[in-house]
């Protein structure tokens, strides 16, 4: 059996340099709540574990324009966070539906979004908060929007010898609106069927860069753009806010799975960006 | 194998632990300690909840090492001096235990709530507990015994 | 859209297995300072069975319900019973504890007798002593009693209980039999609210009655009845074992995606307990462990047709089924 | 009579166990030296076995023993005993167990299961009971899908004449029912721990819900007769006392305190695999069963198929009932014809109706046996008959309320097996619930008796 090694990184360079030096067979360890939950069930047997916990990647600092989350960061101090409720208060919204408090407790943003799930919760907001990713590696950083971080099912730009480093928000501007809303098979300790979030700066009534995400209704966390794009300088109306709807449901691309069929997940989500955007307009 | 070294219900111990050990594993199979429980072994059910620096962390799926210099503390370590905690007292009186499986994690879940919300709501009870799940009671009577706890907690430290 | 609505639904269950013949023995042990153990073979599932067949031994024995312990953890110990199941503990292991008790409380009233000079039919066991009926004064605490038959009169203080219905073979064509101890009866109310858009139901209020006949334990029945009322919400809403069945594809494997409720899922249950005795129960009780998870989800159902007007003739009234029901009906 | 115990809110007994998390269960018991249990499970749903090859799963360092069909001494077992502890030739459902290993922990146990080789015949499975009812429908079992209730394919309960009773009614309600299976979703998983003892005494550790149903089971299955070869091997490890026709002193089975029952367990599901792995390698044995197998593999609540026509007279009267029932039993008889035995004697409802008819009908299909859940066969009926009253009160333009005092059951009146029913409360009960949720009845309603039809 090859020697299993247990790392722990003290700060961000020392998880690089251990990823570089051990490839694709280094893990890293946060919370672990994804991660040991495929080793319990053996579908993962690592052989070297490089532990994030005490690696200064707990944070959260505002920086100029941006709210700047370290990937190490639990949920639960994300969403107690009064910075985080200020100026990215829809990021704490979403946290808060998140599993349960034991699993927010240790479960950090930067894992949510490595595990490369469809249904992440944390991208959603993200997403619609027009948040990107500083990635690093030995070799250097580089910074990349959310929307260009997952390829697919489990899937993600990060190299084997890379790791998120930071979540970097746009603070909110003037007037932003958002809404959230996620449909589990209950209303706790539950994965997406479906879930939507919105930002919507709003300019004079006008919707000016509006973002909709839709989380568990195709291979990755998306954007739907044009449902967005229908909006652009334009008051929210019913009528608009139907061909909205409709527009995000198109986007989608869902699957049947344990959780829900296609057909419903595609009704749900046209019904959510109905509901988020009257909210938004009311 | 590595060292792990951590305190459980303020003993220090010391177990070898590889990569794949749970903190659950460690104090079932090492420790044995058996009141965290093995229900699901996918953090879904909370029976093996356990409070690690005073955080409720599912132990099932925690990583031994990364309970490296820390505090566990399970419900053996709850009660002080012979006396029991107020909310075992309140679950006791209120009936908040049926089959008893899943009341370890649900005591330390509600221990989690009021030592930060000492005045919590039913719904900020529901919230704090709704990653515990229970199939015998229905959860009524496990909110009633954390809202009497924290009456009786209040009114003790008045 | 959200809209609300109310149902009923209305039950019955019978006690002890259909057909009978599940026997339940008992043995109350008495010991020489007066404290009792009563021996059983029926498990503790949650349901309470050791405290309710405690109660039961100390209020025949006229001790504290704390001098009974309760031994049902082995088959080398316990004597027989059929098992916990079809509703039958606190009825069949209660008849059975009640006749053991009694049984050694007779022992005790013989050795009384002889200790007071009286016919044991003058006294009574009652508050830890055995007194004479009509004069109340002259008493002996059971404590002396019992050691005086263990030391004195070299006798065991062991009471022995059993009870079986006699099995009832259905007519083969008819089924003409009697499959029931006693009937327990129910009413469960549920409001809900129905999102039209995206077919979520939530129960906002789910209020039970029940018929128990005499509840031994209060506390116990409404646990059992809370416990019932969120295991049919979960059947009514939530809980899918084979979700396209019959086919066995997408069957969840971890309690995530087998929905049982959370607390976030139930809402404040409200219930009332009448008593009708049973005329053959233990002190006129009848049980209801089972059939507290039977009316919810009828009542839930029929609260969804209240609100939107659609039916499901299928479980679980999912998000996705009534949305189907209402496209079917032609919008919400 | 004053009662000073009975009716009180005296503390729960095992409580204080509870809450301080010293209630013992079976997980929690720990023997050292204990092996642990895997299982080979079937990866078909219908099957036959052409060959099994577990040598170089024995082989395997740290491998204490491996059981298959050939180490069960009677391997049926049930309360009618047709299912196997271990699969011979028939493959009936996906996840059916085919061997099983103990050994020093559960890393090289499952690496052991994973050297087991199987070759199997994989055949065409049956899921819908409505096939499985067909005479071309593969066969689960040999002696049919539909289970013999006597000479017949369903349980008949006939009470009156439901045609007659159609002719008098004024409107005829029928509607179809589909109740899902279910899973007890109780926290404390399938479990079990044997531990042989010198003395020749098995000690077994169960979370069984009923002790004496399934030692005498358990009894049947180990039962040993001199000439069997196993019983050779086993004798010398349980010492010398093992009678070779095991009694019910030869077990201690012990239990009485479960994680959560709801029916999960009143079928053996690990005891008899522990017990024989125990005797096999005269070392404790522990299978505990993970979340996933007890969610796919362990018993369930089956579903159920029910059809309800119903005839009633303009005033609300129920007056004839016909109800055809199908459950959907999966591939063993389990608990299955009782609870469909309970299911057709009280189908009918908490309603006094003249004339039923009621056919249930117990039906194998290649799912794991379904077997008990709270509730038998009566939950799938309230919900079934509880939907179409409200159905039929729509219809008739009559409340919901109104209809189910009408039809209420009263004092001297008897069920659909003809006895007569007592204690009754439904009226008495309903009028409560109304009190107590605010819903104001008219008096008509409320000064309704139990003791009088009205």
């Amino acid at each position: 059996m090859a020697e299993r090694q247990f790392f722990k990184a003290t700060d961000p360079q020392e998880a690089c340099d251990l990823l570089a030096q051990y490839g694709g067979k280094a893990r890293l360890l946060a919370g672990g709540t994804d991660l040991m939950v495929a080793v319990n069930q053996r579908q993962l047997s690592p052989e070297v574990l490089v532990y994030l916990g005490d690696s200064g990647l707990n944070y959260i600092n505002s920086e100029s324009d941006n709210l700047v989350i370290g990937a190490a960061t639990p949920f639960t101090d994300i969403m107690g966070s009064n910075l985080v409720r200020e100026e990215a208060p829809l990021l704490a919204e979403v946290i808060s539906h998140i599993a349960s408090p034991a699993i927010r407790n240790v479960g950090t943003i930067g894992g949510n979004l490595a595990n490369g799930s469809p249904a992440a919760d944390s991208a959603t907001a993200l997403l619609a908060l027009g948040a990107s990713l500083k990635l690093v590696s030995k070799a250097g950083d580089r910074v990349v929007a959310v929307e260009e971080f997952f390829t697919g099912p489990g899937e993600t730009t990060l190299e084997p010898t890379e790791l998120i480093q930071e979540v970097i928000i746009p603070k909110k501007a003037g007037e932003a609106k958002w809404a959230y809303r996620k449909l589990g098979k209950r209303k706790a300790q539950t994965l997406s069927i479906v879930s939507v979030a919105i930002c919507c700066p709003l300019d004079g009534g006008q919707c000016q860069g509006t973002r909709i995400a839709l989380g568990a209704v195709a291979p990755t966390p998306i954007l739907a753009s044009e449902a967005s794009a229908l909006l652009e300088g334009k008051i929210l109306s019913e009528g608009l806010i139907d061909e909205s709807a409709k527009a995000a449901a198109d986007a989608s691309n869902p699957i049947d799975d344990v959780r829900g069929s296609a057909w419903y997940r595609r009704r749900a989500i046209e019904a959510l960006v109905r509901q988020l955007l009257a909210q938004i307009s009311a | 194998m590595y060292s792990l070294e951590f305190t459980v219900n303020g003993q220090l111990c010391q177990v070898a632990v590889d990569l794949k050990t749970t903190l659950l594993e460690v104090l079932r199979d090492k420790l044995f300690i058996t009141s965290p429980k093995v229900g699901c072994n996918t953090g879904d059910c909370g029976t093996c909840s356990v409070l690690m620096n005073g955080k409720l962390v599912r132990s099932c799926i925690t990583n031994a090492l990364s309970a490296q210099g820390k505090e566990v503390t399970t419900i053996e370590g709850l009660a002080e001096a012979g006396e029991l905690h107020p909310l075992q007292e309140a679950f006791h009186d209120n009936y908040g235990a049926q089959c008893g499986f899943c009341t370890p994690g649900m005591i330390l879940a509600s221990k989690a709530l009021l030592d930060e919300n000492p005045k919590p709501t039913r719904e900020e009870a529901k919230e704090a507990l709704s990653g515990n799940l229970c199939r015998c009671t229905g959860y009524g009577k496990i909110i009633d015994s954390v809202m009497a706890a924290a009456e009786q907690m209040a009114q003790a430290k008045s | 859209m959200r809209k609300r609505g109310v149902g009923i639904a209305a039950g019955f269950y019978p006690m002890g297995m259909s057909g009978g013949g599940d026997s339940s023995q008992a043995l109350v042990k008495i010991q020489p300072d007066g404290s009792a153990v009563l021996t059983v073979g029926s498990c503790d599932i949650g349901q309470g069975c050791k405290t309710v067949l405690a109660q039961m031994t100390a209020e025949v024995l006229g001790i504290d319900y704390a001098q009974v312990k309760v031994v049902n953890d082995d088959t080398d110990n316990c004597p027989l019973s059929f098992g916990t199941f079809a509703s039958r503990v606190t009825y069949v292991d209660g008849k059975a504890t009640i006749a053991a008790a009694e049984n050694a409380r007779d022992i005790l009233l013989e050795v009384a007798a002889q200790m007071l000079e009286k016919s044991p039919e003058d006294l009574v066991a009652a508050d830890g002593k055995i007194s004479v009926k009509d004069d109340p004064d002259t008493s002996l605490a059971i404590g002396e009693v019992a050691g005086a038959a263990t030391f004195g009169m070299r006798r065991l203080v062991v009471g022995l209980g059993h009870y079986m219905r006699d099995p009832a073979t259905p007519d083969p064509d008819t089924g003409e039999c009697d499959p029931v101890c006693s009937l327990a009866w129910a009413a469960n109310l549920a409001e809900v609210e129905v999102d039209t858009e995206t077919g979520e139901v939530e129960v906002l209020r789910l209020v039970s009655s029940y018929d128990v006949g005499k509840a031994i334990n209060p506390m116990l029945t409404e646990g059992q009845i809370e416990g019932g009322g969120a295991m049919g919400v979960g059947a009514a809403l939530s809980e899918q074992l084979h979700p396209h069945y019959p086919g066995l594809e997408d069957q969840p494997t971890n309690l995530g995606d087998y929905a049982i409720p959370t607390t976030m899922d139930i809402p404040d249950l409200e219930s009332v307990i009448y008593e009708c005795p049973s005329t053959n129960g233990p002190f006129g009780a009848k049980g209801l462990g089972e059939m507290t998870a039977n009316c919810p989800a009828p009542a839930i159902v029929n609260a969804i047709h209240d609100a939107v007007g659609v039916w499901l003739n299928e479980l679980p009234a999912s998000p996705e089924r009534v949305l189907r029901a209402l496209d079917e009906k032609g919008g919400g | 009579m004053t009662m000073k115990v009975v009716g009180q809110r005296v503390k729960r007994y095992d409580g204080m166990a509870h809450v301080t998390g010293e209630t013992r269960f079976v997980d929690d018991v720990i023997v050292p030296g204990t092996l642990t249990i895997k299982a080979f499970r079937s990866p078909v749903a219908k099957g036959n076995i052409k060959d099994l090859d577990t040598s170089a799963a024995e082989a395997m360092p740290g491998v204490a023993g491996v059981i298959t069909a050939e180490d069960v001494p009677c391997n049926a077992y049930g309360l009618v005993p047709d299912q196997p502890v271990l699969v011979e030739k028939a493959v009936r459902y996906k996840g059916e167990p085919i061997a099983a290993v103990a050994a020093v922990d559960e890393d090289t146990a499952v690496e052991a299961i994973n050297k087991i080789k199987l070759d199997i015949e994989e055949e065409k499975p049956v899921f819908d009971p409505l096939e499985a009812m067909k005479p071309d429908a593969p066969k689960v079992r040999p002696e049919g899908n539909v289970f013999m209730f006597g000479e017949r394919p369903f349980r008949q309960i006939i009470l009156g004449d439901v045609e007659e009773g159609f002719k008098k009614a004024d409107i005829i309600v029928e509607n179809e029912y589909l109740h899902p299976s279910l899973e007890h979703a109780q926290l404390e998983p399938q479990a079990s721990l044997a531990v042989p003892d010198a003395g020749g005494k098995l000690t077994i550790y169960t979370v069984s819900q009923a002790l004496y149903f399934h030692l005498g089971q358990l009894l049947g299955i180990l039962q040993m007769e001199p000439d069997k070869v196993q019983c050779k091997q086993w004798a010398p490890r349980t010492g010398s006392s093992w009678r070779h026709n095991a009694g019910f002193s030869d077990i201690n089975y012990v239990g009485g305190t479960v994680g959560g029952g709801f029916g999960a367990k009143n079928d053996i599901h690990a005891d008899h695999v522990t017990a024989l792995l125990a005797l096999k390698t005269g070392q404790p044995c522990k299978w505990r069963w993970t979340r996933e197998e007890d969610l796919l593999y362990s018993t369930f609540r089956g579903a159920w198929r029910m059809t309800i026509k119903d005839g009633i007279t303009k005033d609300g009267r129920i007056v004839a009932r016909q109800i055809k029932s199908i459950r959907d039993a999966g591939a063993y008889s389990t608990l299955n014809f009782y609870v469909v035995d309970k299911h057709s004697f009280l189908a009918a409802g908490p309603y006094f109706i003249e004339n039923v008819y009621v056919q249930g009908y117990c039906v194998y299909t290649n799912k794991p046996p379904a077997s008990s859940m709270r509730g038998f066969g009566i939950t799938p009926a309230t919900f079934a008959t509880e939907v179409q009253i409200d159905k039929i009160a729509t219809q008739l333009g009559m409340d919901p309320w109104e209809i189910r005092f009408v039809n209420a059951f009263r004092k001297g009146e008897h069920t659909a097996t003809r006895r007569v029913v007592n204690s009754v409360a439904l009226v008495e009960v309903m009028q409560k619930l109304a009190e107590k949720a605010g819903v104001d009845l008219p008096d008509k309603l409320m000064t309704m008796t139990s003791t009088e039809r009205g």
